[in-house]
């Protein structure tokens, strides 16, 4: 067998994204090669399925398979990939609005089934592809192209729903803080289960009100990644939720690595019998028939 | 004498255990070698509601449980008689449990026999268990038709040893003795019905079209289900949920539709030969994903077994209402294959097909049935679920040799590339070399993102290209079949095979000939076939079980001279009875005599 | 000299800028009086992609954006001198940047003129602010078309002023001066376009197919608006959310589009106007509740602006591949009613219509438009948005008076009611007496869930009479229209109504005569009037932006002879152009003089 | 006017309903009459929203204005209706299949954007009208016939997913207390805003698993309704989120008012600037040629 070499970010590159200058949706990019590099998971043995919106695009620009499906569907796509092939490294990505309006229930079933694969929204609070529209974690009162005079329904906290059905790796990065991007991604691909990561990625085009410097003053690291401290089990999920209702409450958003459950067995490992679909055989065995007699 | 052909309805409450009567009658007529086929008729309530179930039995080969008439009915109350009675032949016989109330008035005919039994007071105060009075009327059927006692009384004791266990065994051997006894001392039997052993038996299967299907795709390779449960078609779920992790296949019921097809499509995407499965509501909610798997190209099944619609409609009753739907349904240019199985044997043999289809044209096919083939039992020669032949033909999947041979060679592997019969050469995540994007945007070749028109206008036709011409062209959808000949012809699909058939026999035993076009592929279709067929005939009467006459409609898209073509609908949640059809053939060859 | 009639082209990248440099000449164009429509281009990116926006202006009223040839091109980067220097007519204009390239080779064309300012580095340097090189170069054509250039300078501060304020308005004020200097100082004009003041000026609107849709709805009394973001049709929800509250309305921004379907429904059911809007992808989610609709007989509007599909398609380009699923779509039989406006002024009406035919037919009404329609602006005289007389028909929606009425003569009030016409009285929740079940099971006419085989047919017959008789034979529904006359017969619908419109023109002056049809109600067809059409021709061209000939292929379901249908076809997510068409009618013609 | 004489739970008499006898729901149907009598609402008042399934046939049963729609599609239909007519009562009943599992994402949405209606499912922890298959509540491990090897995700859990997303009315009844029944749906009724009721309702033909026998061993009122006591503030949402995992995490299933938040505007409040669209005119008013202006 060949010497493997260490793959490279580089190794990931493919077209040149068409995000617009700034976006957050680039660190998310990088910090996924990065990650995936790291851990030395090569690009064919990765699947990136992603949703539709501008986030949607990033499986065009990194070198992986790639399932860019429809809006708000990217979790049964992931999950069932990696249910017949658990070998395959599965990620998904999309935004906000794929994730938690049309594709809100997709998201708590994945959560509930626990199956092993790494779903990363970038959250920028708006709908970016089609031009400025409220999400469903834009804030109250916020004035979009959708809400001229501003947001009535209380946002959604997608850190709170993971946590409340059963996601056994709930994060939270920050597109502004790319150096700690690959760190938790790389906790997150590695963590056996569903691993749920929200990342706040300022649309720098659309949404004039969550801005960089914005979400510098109101986030809060509830780890050491950046000058934070962990004051609670990341473990115990009632103490993450805690943890998380408090930050809420200082007017605070909580990023870092919020929980980690380990030693539940992740979801492909209770479908798979003995070999996963991949694997198994597409004649018929010997027992057929034996079924079959059943109706005679 | 009516020797070994005879139709039965149970009819009761949802409750009342009709279908078990059918069930252990049916194992003993199967025992003596009939040919059997049931009609289920329920109501979309778990208790209280009428329903019923008719089975047939013959010496020769059935293939639809509805008949015009009934032979006997056994009714466990009274509105279950008034339901019903209309149905009963002249001559034939109702056996009414008479526990709760007289039949009076309309309900007593002259021209057909009744028996009476108490079977709730019976079951209640002679066995004390009041569900239990359905294996009493077994034991008095059993004992009507002069079957030997002995014989019926060990398939019964036996079904329910293997099934239920020794103490429920005896006590239900004890209530078929009550039943055949109470008959025997207190009925005088008047009827000509009887049911003897039939003299060369061969080996079959009785088994539901959804478990044939199920079976089916197993056979064809499916190692991934995924689905919403949904009238009729959940026994598929059930079946599959049991059977395919036995094979090293997974299914998952999924929180809703869009969520199962999307399961599916992702499986198989990952290269695994996937279906789903669903009925009319669910279609329409998997609409926008069918077009996802036009869009990338992906291989997989989807299993519509149709219901009476529209919306909730009629969850449990039969109907052919989705014709639109499952060809044209989705926004774009999105083609897809339909077929059709018409019987129990096609519902296993095209789980097979569907598959290949799927994965050699690297597309959505659509499995299309309806409740009277999904739910009811049918027997079927076991040589019929043939297993031997079954091809596994993946079309351009390339294998990870072939990648590395074609990538040495220096050609750049490119998922979507334009060919000429349309199709491409498919690879799996995992392989390496074969990296592509599955893009619901228009893409180009290598699945990137694009909206230049020139590709745009060429990924399109490639993707018409392979389903119209290439797949139609070739030998690989089921092709349509021609039975008889006359110059009427009849053409029908799915479940109207059977009555067809049916009326066929009965018209042929007046003289009056027609001929049958078997449809079943109903996308895209064989119009060569087809035309010609409406050419040779004087009219041809399609037959279907919708209101709107889609399938006839689909046909005049394609067929010129719109004034040979009749339908023939109905709509109102029962399957065709053969008369029906019969009718309406008389019909149309009488218009023919004073034309010509 | 060409006076009065330019097509100008401006093409960048998403975020140039393109498109208020077209906004701002179009202001100067209109106040001269002139005839104004667009041809957006754009792509599905935010910024860097290559977009265009087409502008055309004329002395005499024009209904389509896209001609075949570009009178002027102004590009802000080569690339787009590449992808449009095809489209610029002999004798045209490029007016290029050449900040950054300079042009050579292939992009120096003999036959048209060139004019290069370097936009972005005047905008850079002079101004120091280079998004404004957008406004520099409306300064140039300003002066290039020899417009009056204090007037220019009025109508451009003014909109500034009026829409961002002083600073802004000064800022772009300068940048202006500083292009029509540039242009005067550097540039000698050689191609032959001007552009004056018209003589007889009529008081217009400039508005997009949206706009004149959502204040059409508004008109028509829609009061309750749910949608789910999509192009193209944002811009209603985005419309509709600014205006509806000011009339008493409620705007909901769902979380899905089977939500605002839904929401919508729910809305109809308790007695409100309301419209749900949608492109392709959300059409074919809301494909399930669209058959609850027609079973539950409530009305509802469907605004289904369409774009290149399947899938996602082509998301920001123009299609009428949705024709099949807004006929066809969902499983059951589900008849609805499909109507397309051709222009901007039918946006208007028809949403207000849609609204009539919705509640006198209790039944979802599809408002099928597209993307040139729908994102395009138009110019129109004012008196043809014309709310004088507007007239709203709740059809047989009971009020408390007539229910008490009906009650006090012991009639009991029953929502389903069987009747002639298949259209029943309605009430409303909150009415005293009118209580019934909005049922999506088949159900009795007071809404109780019935699997009754009678009742089933009957109400099923009922809702298929209301619309394919009661409705048709109606004067509600909008009248297909014919103009010009010829025996060569042009079909279309939607926006090709102004291509071929054009193209009619066109042929006319080469005294080629033809008629043409516009379908105005796409569903259920006016057949009488649609077979004699085509029995008046030697051949007709069906027209329409889909691959499958979808349209085309719904006619011959319902005209007989189809060897006189031809269709022209064009999918590549940019709209025909007139020329397209007139030349498909020359090929139909030589063809004609051969046969004949 | 007329004196209004006090309503009868018998007012709201319908048609006898098809349920099993036993079944769960004839308890809910019956609390929901005697709430609205109770509450003196008279049938042509109420609008009763309902899904598919056994527990959706309830609007067929009830006499009130029904709304008898598809599977999971309740709440926006309900919720617009609230938007349209304040003046209505609107009740959206469904099971756990259509509310939780096809209906999932409108719950989630329902709750955020806290409209007036009060939502009850009837919750059997299995799939009643297409006869036994598992729901997204029942127990790992549980044998339906659609798991013939036990259930393998884990369980959702309603009312952390209602508590989580804003609701402000979330409550637990069980079918076995029937008298306790009326008094948490007046409650729910006459709180301005979403409210939210589980009703345990035992599934007697198909959950021969989760039976009223099982139910009683494992229900712990949390409130005063049955014996119980409430030692926590019902008013303090993250009090209450830690009571619910409390009980819990001691095997029980809550049971009674769990939340209540007051003083939050209810959603329509919001959503309606003046007048209510059934109240608004269907003539357009002198300002819209004033609109129109714009396009000049
Ligand atoms: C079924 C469907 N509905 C709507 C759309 C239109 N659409 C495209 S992207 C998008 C939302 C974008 O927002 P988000 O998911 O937050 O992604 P972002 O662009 O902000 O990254 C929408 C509504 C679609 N493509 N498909
Ligand atoms: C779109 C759609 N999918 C599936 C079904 C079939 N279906 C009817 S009821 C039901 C679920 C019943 O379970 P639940 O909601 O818990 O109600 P229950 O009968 O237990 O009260 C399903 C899946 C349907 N009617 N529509
Ligand atoms: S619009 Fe917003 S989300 Fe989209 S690419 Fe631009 S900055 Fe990013
Ligand atoms: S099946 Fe279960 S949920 Fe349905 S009526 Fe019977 S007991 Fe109730
Ligand atoms: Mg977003
Ligand atoms: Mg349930």
């Amino acid at each position: 067998m060949a010497v493997e070499t260490k793959l490279k970010p580089t190794d990931f590159d493919s077209h040149f994204p068409t995000w617009c200058p700034g976006c957050g949706d680039f660190a998310v990019l990088l910090g996924l090669k990065k990650a995936l590099a790291e851990l030395n998971i090569k690009p064919h043995e990765v699947v990136v399925v992603s949703g539709i919106g501008c986030s949607g695009k990033l499986s065009d620009y990194i070198k992986a398979y790639g399932f860019h499906g429809i809006h708000g569907r990217t979790m049964p796509v992931a999950q069932a990939i990696k249910l017949v092939n658990p070998n395959l490294t599965v990620i998904a990505v999309g935004g906000d609005g794929d994730g938690f309006a049309i594709g809100g229930n997709h998201f708590i079933h994945a959560c509930r089934r626990n199956i092993d694969i790494t779903y990363i929204v970038m959250d920028n609070q708006i709908y970016g592809l089609t031009k400025g529209q409220a999400s469903p974690t834009s804030l109250i009162g916020h004035i979009t192209s959708s809400t001229p005079y501003g947001v009535k329904d209380s946002p959604i906290d997608p850190i709170m729903i993971a946590l409340s059905n059963g996601a056994t790796f709930v994060a939270r990065t920050f597109s502004g803080d790319g150096a700690i991007i690959p760190k938790i991604f790389i906790e997150g691909i590695k963590h056996k289960g569903f691993s749920f990561i929200d990342d706040i990625s300022p649309c720098v085009t659309f949404n004039r009100f969550n801005t960089y410097e914005w979400y510098r003053e109101h986030i809060e690291y509830v780890d050491e990644s950046k000058g934070g401290k962990r004051d609670y089990n990341v473990h115990d999920r009632l103490e993450a939720i805690d943890k998380v209702k408090e930050v809420k409450s200082r007017g605070k958003i909580p990023v870092g690595i919020i929980f980690i459950e380990e030693g539940v067995p992740s979801g492909e490992t209770q479908y798979i019998k003995d070999i996963p679909p991949i694997k198994s055989s597409l004649e018929i065995k010997e027992e057929y028939l034996e079924y079959l007699k059943q109706f005679e | 004498m009516i020797k070994n052909d005879i139709t039965i309805r149970v009819a009761g409450r949802a409750g009342d255990g009709s279908l078990t009567t059918a069930d252990i009658l049916s194992k003993v007529f199967k025992n003596l070698g009939l040919w059997l086929v049931t009609y289920k008729d329920f109501p979309s309530n778990i208790r209280g509601l009428p329903t019923n179930i008719t089975l047939r039995a013959n010496e020769k080969r059935i293939y639809y449980g509805r008949k015009d008439k009934l032979d006997y009915l056994l009714a466990f109350d009274r509105k279950n008689v008034e339901l019903h009675i209309d149905d009963v032949i002249e001559n034939g016989v109702i056996i009414y449990d008479n526990s709760n109330e007289e039949l009076t008035g309309e309900l007593i005919r002259k021209d057909i026999y009744y028996y009476y039994i108490p079977l709730q007071s019976i079951a209640k105060n002679q066995l004390g268990l009041e569900v239990i009075k359905n294996i009493i009327s077994v034991g008095a059927i059993v004992y009507l038709l002069g079957i030997d006692y002995e014989r019926a009384k060990n398939i019964i004791y036996e079904h329910f040893l293997k099934t239920k266990g020794q103490k429920i065994a005896d006590k239900n051997l004890e209530a078929f003795n009550v039943g055949y006894n109470y008959a025997k001392e207190n009925i005088k039997k008047q009827d000509n019905y009887i049911v003897e052993e039939v003299e060369e038996k061969i080996r079959t299967y009785f088994i539901m079209g959804n478990e044939a299907l199920a079976f089916g795709a197993i056979a064809g390779g499916c190692r991934f289900y995924a689905s919403y449960p949904i009238t009729p078609a959940s026994e598929v779920l059930e079946i599959l949920s049991e059977e395919l992790p036995k094979y090293g296949g997974v299914v998952v019921q999924a929180e809703d539709e869009i969520a199962s097809i999307n399961f599916a499509l992702g499986a198989g995407y990952a290269g695994v030969r996937a279906m789903t499965g669903t009925s009319g509501p669910g279609m329409s909610l998997k609409t926008e994903t069918l077009g996802l798997a036009v869009m990338n190209e992906t291989p997989i099944v989807i299993y519509l077994s149709q219901r009476a619609g529209p919306s909730t409609g009629l969850p449990t009753k039969v109907e052919q209402s989705d014709i639109y739907h499952a060809i044209f349904g989705g926004h774009g240019d999105a083609p897809r294959i339909v077929i059709a199985p018409g019987n129990v044997k096609e519902m296993f043999e095209f789980a097979i097909i569907a598959f290949n289809l799927a994965e050699k044209y690297q597309t959505p096919v659509i499995l299309l049935a309806d409740q009277v083939l999904a739910q009811n039992k049918y027997t079927i020669p076991i040589e019929e679920i043939n297993i031997k032949d079954i091809k596994i033909e993946r079309g351009k999947a390339l294998t990870q040799e072939e990648l590395n041979e074609m990538i040495s060679r220096g050609e750049k592997y490119l998922r979507y590339k334009i060919t000429q019969d349309g199709i491409s050469p498919r690879t799996i995540p995992g392989m390496e070399g074969g990296i592509f994007t599955a893009n619901s945007n228009e893409h180009e070749e290598d699945g990137y993102t694009t909206e230049d028109p020139k590709k745009r206008s060429q990924m399109l036709e490639k993707r018409i290209r392979k389903i119209y011409q290439t797949a139609r062209n070739s030998n690989d959808l089921p092709e349509d079949l021609i039975f008889g000949e006359g110059d009427v012809g009849l053409i029908g699909f799915g479940f109207t095979y059977g009555p067809i058939m049916e009326s066929m026999e009965r018209l042929e035993k007046e003289n009056i000939k027609v001929k049958f076009l078997q449809i079943r592929t109903l996308w895209p279709l064989d119009k060569e076939k087809i035309n010609s067929f409406i050419d040779s005939c004087y009219k041809v009467i399609v037959v279907e079980q919708n209101a709107q006459g889609q399938f006839s409609n689909v046909i005049k898209m394609n067929y010129s001279n719109h004034e040979k073509i009749e339908s023939l609908r109905k709509y109102d949640g029962r399957g065709f009875t053969p008369g029906d059809i019969v009718e309406k053939v008389k019909e149309v060859i009488l218009q023919e005599a004073k034309e010509v």
